[in-house]
């Protein structure tokens, strides 16, 4: 029943400030086996050009909630990836 | 009401939306975009924001705020470009009594500024310009300590 | 600028008056008439104070927090009648950070009430006039503290 | 050379709120012999009617700045007698 379409889900990955201006865009998709991860996302967005700068502690969100890196991703989820904030 | 906007902030509405009848405290804070910034002069900057989930994180440190102390809480945080001297950001937190007015003031300013994913691009007066790495979750100083 | 008014109290100026391109927070807190107080419905009140003195005690609180913390700090206390919901007292506190903008507006705003001779008589809703016995000093609560 | 007119220096007492409602006035002139302080003020004001409700804590000012009782006071001098205070 799970063709290989299914074991490669599209993740939405949303990237601000500097990241976006390292990376040259605002969003990425990236696929990812079942089972995948936030970590997973991170590791995968850190191999495009400029991605390396992505720090370790970057702070993620799921669907606009911050998780941390074992949450599971799967088709349609949106993960962003935030820099260093500096609100208010 | 939107917490996100790309109009000048007025303090008035947010204390009009705040203020009752049996409330006789407001504290607000207004953060004010500076002419200098570790040690640079700022000519003028921009804001951005990841634009929903900002508005979540506000309106849960609001809930927070008046789940925590007996009081009403309103904010506003402009996005886009800003000159000096225009507000960033605008809180007000109305109580019956001024030390809850100003405890929920602090913390909604302290944890908008921790939270909130927004994100502010100087310009300086010597032509260049700069991502600023502030105080949130994430910022280098943290990086330490937050756990992988 | 004179902190005694029979007017009606808009923050707007004050907050123009302590912001400069150098600082970065604003701080305010307004005190509001509320429409009840100890169990009562207040329904108006009343306010009058020793005048000369009252306006000298406040230029001196606003000197002793621009000492202290590197603020500007400005002050309004409403006399006369005034309804629920009208502003009593505002302060503004100006500083390069939230900090001290917060730490003096606070500092202001007890000092205002403990030290400035100003008097508030509420009118309830039973038709009946009462002398409000504050926090300031020389209240019944501090009577047995203060020395002879 | 100090005749009995020097003897009785006019101070003005000026009273407020509750205090001024009591004595039913806002301002008195008392007459004190030289070397008269606060305390003898309050004294002398306790005598007028209603001024016995004049708590002993009582806040004073001398010329617009709190004073204890053993200020001393004298001709032209302004005390005021300062129920508690309610501003704010």
């Amino acid at each position: 029943m799970t063709g290989p379409k299914a074991q490669h889900a599209p993740i939405r990955v949303l990237l601000f400030a500097r990241y976006a201006e390292l990376l040259g865009t605002n969003v990425l998709e990236v696929h990812l086996s079942p089972g995948a991860t936030v970590g997973d996302v991170l590791d995968r967005v850190r191999e495009f050009p400029g991605g390396d700068a992505i720090g370790g502690s970057t702070l993620v969100a799921l669907n606009h909630r911050q998780v941390g890196r074992g949450a599971p991703v799967g088709s349609g989820d949106e993960v962003a990836i935030l820099p260093p904030l500096a609100g208010g | 009401m939107m917490v996100l906007t790309r109009v000048p902030i007025d303090l008035a509405p947010l204390v009009e939306e705040v203020a009752a009848a049996r409330r006789g405290g407001i504290a607000t804070f207004i953060g004010l975009v500076r002419n200098h910034h570790e040690g640079r002069e700022v000519v003028s900057l921009d804001y951005s924001a990841y634009e929903p989930m900002a508005e979540a994180v506000c309106a849960e440190i609001v809930a927070e705020a008046e789940e925590r102390w007996p009081v009403k809480v309103a904010v506003r945080h402009r996005l886009g470009a800003l000159a000096i001297g225009d507000a960033a950001v605008a809180i007000a937190a109305a109580g019956d009594h001024r030390e809850e007015a100003f405890a929920a003031c602090r913390y909604a300013i302290e944890e908008l500024k921790r939270r909130v994913p927004i994100w502010k691009r100087e310009r300086y007066a010597d032509g260049t310009e700069g991502w600023v790495e502030g105080q949130g979750v994430g910022s280098r100083e943290e990086e330490r300590g937050v756990p992988q």
